[in-house]
């Protein structure tokens, strides 16, 4: 009780300033810092996202990283072993142009260079065409994201919002399209019209772009009658103005989401493409095609399949992390 | 009135980590229930009064939360001490608890009667078919027509109301010594409210449960209660009999939450405010936790707790308005209560 | 209930439709030729086999007839597998792809489960990255790439399962399991999501509060109940299984319906693409359905509602 | 699925006797799409067919036809336009009745019968059997009269075929399964079912089939009753379906399979073993086509013969295909058709014509005064065609500046389509004889050709190719003109430019003998195969 | 508190069904009758799903009424209206939510939702002219300048609740719609709310719908409640006479119902406590909606619809145990 900091003058009646209480001392966050603050925060996501920068930087870069071209045959030089100058003296490391029989093929054929990741059969840097085959497939898989995306968002959000029979018929139409199997739609597709960058994505947003209409249209159903929102429209809002300003603005969280999901399916769609034939057009290559060419080759050859393997599912993999990552971002049970 | 106390909280402390740090959810609570009394615990939202019954209940989810200090007394032996295999004998049979939202409550898959049966047969180790009859029995108890019909119903064949009865026959299913209920009617609609308080008085006449219950609503606590403790920042910042806080508060949180409410019997003009908000267990205060919003705080509120002060045998108050240095100062006016009316 | 469940089966046969009519007419689209032979075949020869495939008519006559035939049970013959019936090239290989789709869901969910109630309830431990990482790496590497890993390891390297062929029950395991990863994956991170919200929920508090063991409370209330959403990705995933397994087929030699639909669009075997394509809508549009019904049955809530 | 190989420890090719258990097993990249001898027009299937059924002649290791159900070579008329058969009075159809002409004429007339549909019906026109051309030409009066083709039965066992012109290679023709016998009542009494199970079909070739799963399978067993039994060792042959190469070598390693096909890959991991590894060179040829029609530069002569000279195809085919193709410069494969004396008609231009020489393409290419050309490259999806595609690209456009090509890759059947359309600007194609004579891959070209929508004409060549078809009495003048007539394709035209000569590589367990896949009719030909002791 | 019988809302015989499945209507509003005067404050009580919401959203056109007329200051505003016509009626008509969280959109600062209807009714002429009116508001409602560039979710539910007020009196309507305005916020921060309403009301003569079903809450802010039970209207007077002398058994019960925060009261009270629960609006009970529930329900309930009658001076009760017609027949 007998506290010697208490004094009689401790007594006296304290200034409180009620506003004071009132007062936000943290700095202000807006919801798309805060959830931006909230990703970094998330170790698997901030790895993902780096990764994926990485890629798409090597994808622009790696290509001009050496002196050869994607197309530049040389077949008395087909099918080396990787090598990499610095690391071919470590002998663990697959990086010492000795194939899987032990025989250092850079010296048997004579050949001069060093090919990081190899060369196929037609003598091709791997490395070269493994870059410029991820800069295609993310290409392929961020267009057919962004077109599922612009697609998705109009058909979902128009459903949604003008409900009743427009959204029935509409939900019809996409039930209709799910019904039918998307490998159908899409190797029909992709034959019809012929492969090809343009192809692939346009036999992928044929049916993807449901998945992205209905998570809109859920949203978009359950912000309507939001409160904010009828609170904008007993204030008169026009339509264009609740959707620009209220709908869109807070289903972008699960826009985001679904877009990190589409984006690693596309590319993983993209590879199984290619695994049944209807892949890009060669020279060029995709890293689903490189894939599967390396398949075809996987027992004599590991490595040609071993790297775009690799860089596919490291690809994916960061994809996913980030999709959840986001996902944890913007789940409102984790806010505050 | 008896004196047997049953349960005792001592500098209870529980903590919880969060992503913006560790909220102080409750920081040293003493608390005492006697058998066969209801005691209310009243106060905020956030100010620590489901924390503090979890914590009873052991069932504090560990991480985030923690329990950093401080002794629960069941019938003397510390629960904190007990194994996980010990507190999960005790939860249930001797102690056992109401939630506040029925609708979700309940395990909407299974049926009621399963529901009321498992603490059963957990606990007393009867047949099925015994168990059965007792859930039935349980049932009618709390007041559901056609129990042996309704025992192989679903949740969500039940109405609001029915659930929560629901949820009080599978608390009682074992006559526990203790049931604590967490506002066990906030969510519901007043007409249904009166019938579940009646219900609830009914019980405890008939069993002599010691009822801890938690609620903001100080019109239910007037109705139920024998025993008040107002909580405030995780602290029990005053504890008395009913008519000791309704009529004799001493602490001006107290004073404050009597006076911002409307009389239904009175004509009042106009509502005494607590100013602001209550404060962020994040960074609690050094002191007073209600010094921030209250009128008559000194300096030395803000820097220091202030210890209880006895008005009585049963009144106590943690305010330093209470302290011989501090100037006299008379409750408002507002809080007027008296029964005028 | 039974209107509800007569308005489902209206939409269905809609769906259906709809389905064989935009196959018939994409099937127009598909450029090639049917006949393998076509380089050493003159014009006339052509001609006339086109005519005796009665691929010269008209497309609405050719649709109609492929209708009118349909509700005969008569899917027509197959072009590349010369005079056998489509039914019933379908009737031999499909129930392979259904009995590996199976196999492969029954692995996947067992696993997936597994995986998502150990992370749901181990929440932020090693327990649950671990789980996580596994079910991210089941959806990120390619099947193919996946599948002949495992052949190459298992089959050819130790020799612990065949290589190959459909034979016995040990001839399931490499095949399933390879097709099972996306299903680990799918169900893994779906289960883990209901387990937290469940494990979140209040009824949960009430188990606990009823002095129920931890055991108790995860098997009899929280895994039934985080069960119930699973099932309803369950049908889509299946008959992903289905369409998707051609790889997995060609690459253990297994003589089902995936590998035999790529071929057939390949060859422009018409009559196998469109039975193909109706036998896979009509699992999808049938699974979907009995999805909802099986809901209906394991949730009560629902049960009810489609009752009243 | 019980192996040959794993029945025994001893060591393997030892002793050189018949193991006790003759049993062999290998996998086939395709199902059986019909053992209806009228629908076969894939490999698989006549692979199968040539062993559980057999036709008047059958080709033999060397390529040379030797009588099967024919007793012995047949009498050939002064005119040598009439052909009389004897019919083994052993022969017999599974069911025990015996094969008789009857049967070929039914068989015969229904392979060029509308109703039919067979896609083979070409050939009976193609090796000039009286009639043919016309019963198969709906604009003729003749079309679909059936029984006015060829071919009758003088007796149960004679069989007399009518030829419209002298033709050297009829003979050996007979060994293609579109001249196979079928017995009508059979044939009749299965309708649609015919050739769809093992049990509807009748054998009369060294195997019978015991089982066919779809998909999945199919098991040989010994035809006892087969006239040459007594050289048919294996008492079963296991077949199971497998789509993918690398999954058949797998099988084969692991000893479930006692022989299998190489891809490339695999070549080299195999190649030092002697005692399993195989290769065959077949008559099937590949060139490039180029499309004088679509692509006006390529009218210009040396615009095709500086791309034809560009192309390095010994590495083409050591390197890329590694399956013992070989590189060549010229239109007829060799070691396929022979004259009279059994001199290989490539005797006289061994290495072909215009072989590569990237300087004088070049050369070639400035003389033509092209400066640019953009070039679509069809292909089809079959992975040695890309690869092909791709690299003969290169080699052009690395050499011969301003050319730029694309490489337009289809599925199997929108190629076929394209091509016959003759909707390309330059492709790949191969082709793989129908009868054992030049004529086959020759008449490819000829200004009228089905085959030739790409535009070539030369007066000089369709001259030489009308001559020799009249000549079918001369042999040897007629050689001699179809080896100039190559020499004008090739050499005087480009007309297309030959890239390789297809091999095959493939690999047998040491202990089995006498399989062998020959270098044209059917492939896998384990007729006289057998297991040693191992 | 003068001049309180200028009528400014009349409603009449609203409806508002809602199709909930093919073939289930759910009567939310049946037939509810009542005028609101300039300046007064109605208050709404009643259960939960009774329809008091429904009730308010009708009125503001946030849902189209099925039948009814709603005259808003001599204009019509029941029918079909023009989009021009709704903008303009929006402007003299608010209203403030329920759910702080829920009402505030996360992605817009403080004071774009304030200026929300500003921007909507072009009320201020420039960017400046817009700010000021923003930092009018917030200081109207106990708040400051700084908070207008905050995010809501930094903010307590107390202050959430007063930046809605804020936006709602930003385009200075006439009448202010609250559907339950406090019950999502901690006793000590109501009083806050309810106060700023009440100053606010009297510094610039608002009237206020303000829907509860917290009856003493309802009592302390309203002059005339009225009392809902299952879209139906059941009581309507001015807050003393429904608290002191109910007509209505549905109010009686409900008054009853309520737990007094004063022990005394408490130990002494007499309780009419109702059986069962509310019957559903889909298939609601015919004749007396309360008839199910009523201690005195009679034959005649069950058969005809009480009317909404004036049983007393401006105390308006839709029962027949007060219908002097039936009384009568009865005696
Ligand atoms: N699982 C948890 N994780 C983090 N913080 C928690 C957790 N549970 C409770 N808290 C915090 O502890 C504090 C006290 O919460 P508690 O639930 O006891 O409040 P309460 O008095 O019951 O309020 P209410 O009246 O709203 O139920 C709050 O600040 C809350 O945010
Ligand atoms: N948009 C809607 N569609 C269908 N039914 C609705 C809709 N809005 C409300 N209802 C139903 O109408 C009835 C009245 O609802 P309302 O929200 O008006 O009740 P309330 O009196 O405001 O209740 P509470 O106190 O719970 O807010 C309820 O049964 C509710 O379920
Ligand atoms: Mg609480
Ligand atoms: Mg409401």
């Amino acid at each position: 009780m007998a506290n010697p900091n208490i004094t009689e003058t401790s007594f006296r009646p304290a200034h409180m300033d009620p506003a004071a209480n009132e007062k936000i001392s943290r700095p202000s966050l807006s919801f798309g810092k805060d959830v931006m603050r909230r990703l970094i925060n998330n170790k698997g996501a901030l790895i993902g996202a780096i990764i994926i920068a990485l890629l798409i930087l090597m994808a622009i870069i790696g290509p001009h990283m050496n002196k050869y071209g994607i197309d530049d045959q040389d077949l008395t030089r087909a099918n080396m072993p990787p090598k990499i100058g610095v690391l071919s003296n470590i002998h663990w490391l697959p990086f010492d142009g000795v194939d899987k029989n032990g025989i250092d093929q850079y010296k048997a054929k004579n050949v001069k260079g060093n090919f990081w990741m190899g060369t196929d059969n037609f003598g091709r840097d791997q490395w070269t065409r493994i870059w410029s085959g991820t800069r295609i497939s993310l290409f392929i898989a961020l267009v057919a994201a962004l077109i599922d995306l612009i697609i998705g968002v109009s058909y979902g959000g128009i459903s949604a919002y003008y409900g009743g029979r427009v959204d029935n018929i509409m939900q019809r139409i996409i039930e209709v399209i799910m019904g039918i199997p998307n490998l159908v739609v899409i190797i029909l597709a992709i034959i019809v019209l012929k492969p090809g960058i343009a192809s692939i994505i346009i036999a992928m947003v044929l049916t993807g772009w449901t998945s992205m209409a209905r998570i809109v249209r859920g949203q978009v159903l359950k912000l309507k009658n939001a409160e904010y929102v009828l609170a904008s429209r007993t204030l008169g809002a026009s339509n264009s103005r609740l959707i620009t300003k209220h709908l869109i603005p807070n289903t972008m969280g699960q826009i985001i989401i679904t877009t990190m999901f589409t984006i690693p399916n596309a590319i993983f769609f993209e590879a199984f493409l290619s695994f049944i034939g209807l892949g890009i057009k060669a020279p060029n290559a995709s890293l689903g095609s490189l894939i599967n060419d390396g398949f075809a080759a996987m027992q004599s050859f590991p490595f040609q399949v071993l790297y775009p393997s690799i860089i596919i599912c490291i690809l994916l993999i960061s994809f996913n992390m980030l999709g959840d990552g986001f996902r944890d971002a913007f789940d409102p049970k984790q806010r505050r | 009135m008896t004196v047997e106390k049953i349960l005792e909280l001592k500098n209870l402390q529980v903590s919880f980590e969060t992503f913006g740090g560790e909220v102080q959810a409750v920081r040293g609570v003493d608390l005492t229930l006697h058998k066969g009394e209801t005691l209310a615990i009243v106060g905020e939202s956030g100010s620590g009064k489901s924390v503090t019954s979890k914590a009873i209940m052991g069932l504090i989810e560990s991480p985030p939360g923690r329990i950093k200090n401080g002794e629960i007394l069941f019938e003397g032996n510390n629960l904190l001490k007990y194994s996980k295999h010990q507190i999960q004998k005790v939860r249930g049979k001797d102690i056992s608890m109401i939630f506040q939202d029925p609708m979700t409550a309940l395990n909407p898959t299974m049926k009621i009667g399963s529901q009321i049966m498992e603490g059963l047969i957990k606990h007393q180790e009867i047949s099925k078919h015994d168990a059965r009859k007792r859930a039935i029995e349980l049932l009618a108890l709390v007041g559901i027509p056609n129990p042996d019909k309704r025992v192989d119903e679903f949740p969500h064949q039940f109405s609001g109301g029915m659930r929560q009865r629901v949820v009080i026959a599978i608390a009682l299913a074992c006559n526990p010594k203790i049931l604590i209920a967490d506002e066990p009617t906030t969510a519901l609609d007043v007409t249904i409210q009166a019938q579940i308080l009646d219900l609830m008085r009914d019980i405890q006449e008939k069993m002599g449960t010691s009822i801890i219950l938690i609620t903001h609503d100080l019109g239910v606590v007037a109705n139920l209660a024998q025993r008040v403790a107002v909580m405030y920042g995780g602290k029990i910042i005053e504890t008395g009999t009913l008519d000791e806080i309704f009529y004799k508060p001493k602490h001006p949180y107290t004073w404050g939450l009597l006076s911002s409410m409307p009389k239904l019997h009175a004509k009042t003009d106009k509502l005494l405010a607590i100013p602001g908000t209550p404060p962020d267990l994040r960074k609690p205060p050094k002191g007073c936790p209600f010094a921030p919003r209250c009128p008559y705080a000194m300096d030395v509120c803000i820097d220091h707790m202030p210890q209880y002060t006895a008005s009585s045998g049963s009144q106590k108050t943690a305010c330093w308005l209470l302290d011989e240095r501090a100037p006299k100062v008379d409750p408002p006016s507002t809080i007027g209560v008296g029964g005028e009316a | 209930m039974i209107r509800y469940t007569f308005e489902r089966l209206c939409y269905m046969v809609v769906t259906f439709f709809v389905i064989v009519t935009l196959t018939f007419l994409s099937m127009q689209l598909l450029p090639g030729t049917p006949y393998r032979n076509a380089a050493k075949m003159t014009k006339e020869q052509i001609a006339v086999l086109n005519e005796t495939y009665g691929l010269n008519q008209p497309v609405p006559i050719q649709f109609v007839k492929y209708i009118t035939n349909m509700f005969h049970g008569n899917l027509g013959y197959s072009f590349q597998y010369d005079g056998r019936s489509v039914t019933q090239i379908l009737s031999e290989k499909f129930p392979i792809s259904i009995e590996l789709g199976i196999e492969a869901i029954i692995i996947g969910v067992v696993i997936g489960l597994l995986l998502g109630i150990i992370a749901g309830i181990k929440r932020n431990t090693i327990w649950d990255y671990t789980s996580m990482i596994i079910a991210v790496l089941g959806i990120s590497i390619p099947s193919f790439i996946f599948a002949a890993l495992l052949q190459y390891w298992f089959a050819v390297k130790y020799q612990i399962f065949p290589v190959a062929y459909w034979d016995g029950p040990i001839n399931r395991i490499l095949p399933a399991f390879s097709l099972s990863t996306i299903v680990i994956a799918t169900v893994g991170r779906f289960m883990r999501t209901e387990m937290v919200e469940v494990l979140q929920s209040d009824y949960i508090t009430t188990a606990e509060a009823k002095g129920l063991t931890t055991m108790q409370v995860i098997f009899k209330h929280s895994i039934r109940n985080a069960l119930i959403p699973v099932i309803t990705i369950l049908g889509p995933l299946f008959v992903n299984i289905i369409t998707g397994s051609l790889v997995i087929e060609k690459i253990f030699a297994i003589p089902g319906i995936g590998e035999q639909f790529v071929t057939s669009i390949y060859t422009n075997d018409y009559p196998m693409i469109m039975g193909t394509t109706i036998i896979y809508s009509s699992m999808f549009i049938f699974i979907v359905f009995i999805v909802d019904v099986l809901y209906g049955v394991i949730d009560p809530r629902i049960r009810l509602a489609g009752g009243k | 699925g019980s192996s040959s190989s794993s029945d025994s420890n001893k060591k393997s090719g030892g002793s050189g006797k018949l193991a006790s258990k003759q049993e062999f097993s290998y996998s086939e990249m395709s199902d059986i799409p019909s053992l209806n001898w009228s629908q076969v027009t894939d490999t698989t299937s006549s692979t199968v067919l040539g062993m559980v059924n057999a036709g008047l002649m059958r080709m033999d290791e060397k390529m040379v036809a030797q009588p099967d159900m024919a007793a012995e070579a047949p009498k050939i008329s002064a005119d040598k336009k009439t052909y009389t058969f004897k019919i083994r009075d052993d022969a017999k159809w599974s069911d025990g009745t015996p094969v008789t002409a009857d049967d070929f004429v039914y068989a015969w007339q229904t392979m060029v019968a509308s109703k039919t549909a067979s896609q083979y019906a070409f050939i009976f026109p193609a090796v000039n059997i009286k009639n043919a051309a016309q019963i198969e030409d709906k604009k003729n009066k003749l079309f679909d009269k059936v029984d006015q083709l060829g071919v009758k039965a003088l007796d149960d066992k004679t069989l007399e075929v009518k030829l419209d012109k002298p033709t050297p290679y009829f003979v050996s023709s007979l060994a293609n399964v579109a001249f196979f016998p079928a017995k009508k009542e059979f044939v009749e009494k299965q309708g649609k079912k015919y050739g769809q199970e093992a049990n509807t079909i009748l054998f009369n070739g060294p195997f019978k089939l015991s089982s066919w799963k779809h998909g999945e399978g199919w098991t040989y067993v010994k035809n006892k009753d087969y006239w040459d039994a007594k050289h048919t060792y294996l008492n079963k042959v296991n077949v199971k379906v497998v789509k993918d190469t690398a999954t058949q070598v797998s099988l084969y390693k692991t000893g479930k399979t006692d022989m299998t096909h190489l891809d490339a890959q695999f070549v080299d991991e195999f190649k030092s073993q002697k005692d399993q590894y195989h290769n065959a060179l077949l008559a099937v040829n590949f060139w490039v086509r180029f499309n004088q029609k679509t692509v006006p530069e390529f009218k210009d002569v040396n615009v095709r013969k500086a791309f034809s000279m560009s192309v390095d195809r010994d590495n083409l085919a050591k390197v890329l295909l590694n399956n013992g193709s070989i590189g060549v410069n010229y239109a007829i494969p060799k070691g396929f058709a022979k004259d009279q004396d059994g001199k290989d008609y490539r005797d006289k231009y061994p290495n072909g014509f215009n072989a590569t020489n990237k300087a004088e393409a070049k050369k070639l290419w400035k003389k033509s005064g092209v400066k640019k050309l953009n070039l679509e490259f069809l292909t089809s999806d079959v992975d040695t065609s890309v690869k092909m595609a791709e690299y003969i690209a290169n080699q052009i456009t690395s050499n011969l500046p301003g050319v730029k090509i694309t490489i337009n890759k289809q599925p199997w059947s929108q190629f076929l389509k394209l091509d016959t359309a003759g909707d390309y600007q330059m492709n790949t194609s191969g082709w793989s004889p129908d009868y054992l004579d030049p004529m086959t891959f020759l008449d490819l070209f000829t200004s009228d050709s089905v085959y030739n929508p790409f535009g070539y004409s030369d007066k000089e060549y369709d001259k030489l190719i009308e001559d020799a078809s009249n000549l079918g009495d001369k042999p040897a003048e007629r050689f001699a003109k179809l080896q100039e007539a190559e020499r004008v394709l090739i050499e005087k035209d480009q007309a297309v430019a030959p890239t390789y000569q297809k091999g095959a590589a493939y690999v047998t367990k040491p202990y089995v003998k006498g399989f062998f896949v020959p270098g044209s009719g059917f492939n896998d030909n384990f007729q006289h195969a057998k297991i040693l002791e191992h | 508190m003068a001049a309180k019988n200028e009528k400014l809302l009349q409603v009449k015989n609203l409806k508002k069904y809602f199709n909930v499945s093919r073939k289930d209507v759910l009567k939310a509003v049946d037939g509810v009758t009542f005028d609101v005067y300039k300046g007064e404050t109605l208050g709404l009580v009643g259960e939960s799903g009774c329809g008091k919401s429904t009730t308010g959203r009708t009125i503001i056109r946030l849902y189209d009424p099925t039948d009814g007329t709603v005259i808003f200051d001599g204009q019509d505003v029941g029918g079909k209206m023009s989009r021009n016509e709704k903008k303009h009626l929006s402007k003299r008509m608010q209203m403030i939510f329920q759910d702080p969280y829920a009402s505030l959109n996360p992605r817009m600062t403080v004071k774009d939702i304030i200026a929300e209807g500003i921007d909507i009714h072009h009320l201020a002429k420039s960017p400046k002219e817009r700010m000021d009116r923003v930092y009018k508001m917030l200081e109207t409602v106990g708040l400051n300048r700084e908070h207008a560039n905050r995010y809501p979710h930094e903010f307590s539910g107390g202050q959430r609740q007063r930046i809605g007020i804020a936006r709602a009196l930003a385009v200075d309507p006439d009448f202010i719609i609250a559907d339950e305005p406090i019950s999502a916020l901690d006793v000590s921060i109501q009083a806050q709310v309810v106060n700023l309403m009440q100053e606010l009301q009297e510094k610039q003569g608002l009237t206020y719908l303000f829907i509860a079903h917290d009856l003493s809450m309802v009592k302390h802010i309203s002059d005339r409640v009225g009392v809902m039970y299952l879209g139906n209207m059941a009581e309507l007077a001015s807050s003393d006479d429904v608290y002191d002398h109910p007509l209505h058994p549905y109010t009686q019960s409900l008054l009853s119902a309520i737990p007094v925060a004063d022990p005394e009261i408490e130990r002494t009270r007499e309780r009419i406590i109702l059986e069962g629960d509310v019957p559903s609006p889909i298939d609601p009970p015919s004749g007396c909606r309360f008839r199910t529930r009523c201690p005195f329900a009679m034959d005649i309930c069950a058969k005809v619809r009480p009317k909404w009658h004036e049983a007393e001076k401006n105390h308006w009760v839709a029962c027949h145990l007060h219908d002097e017609e039936i009384k009568t027949e009865k005696v």
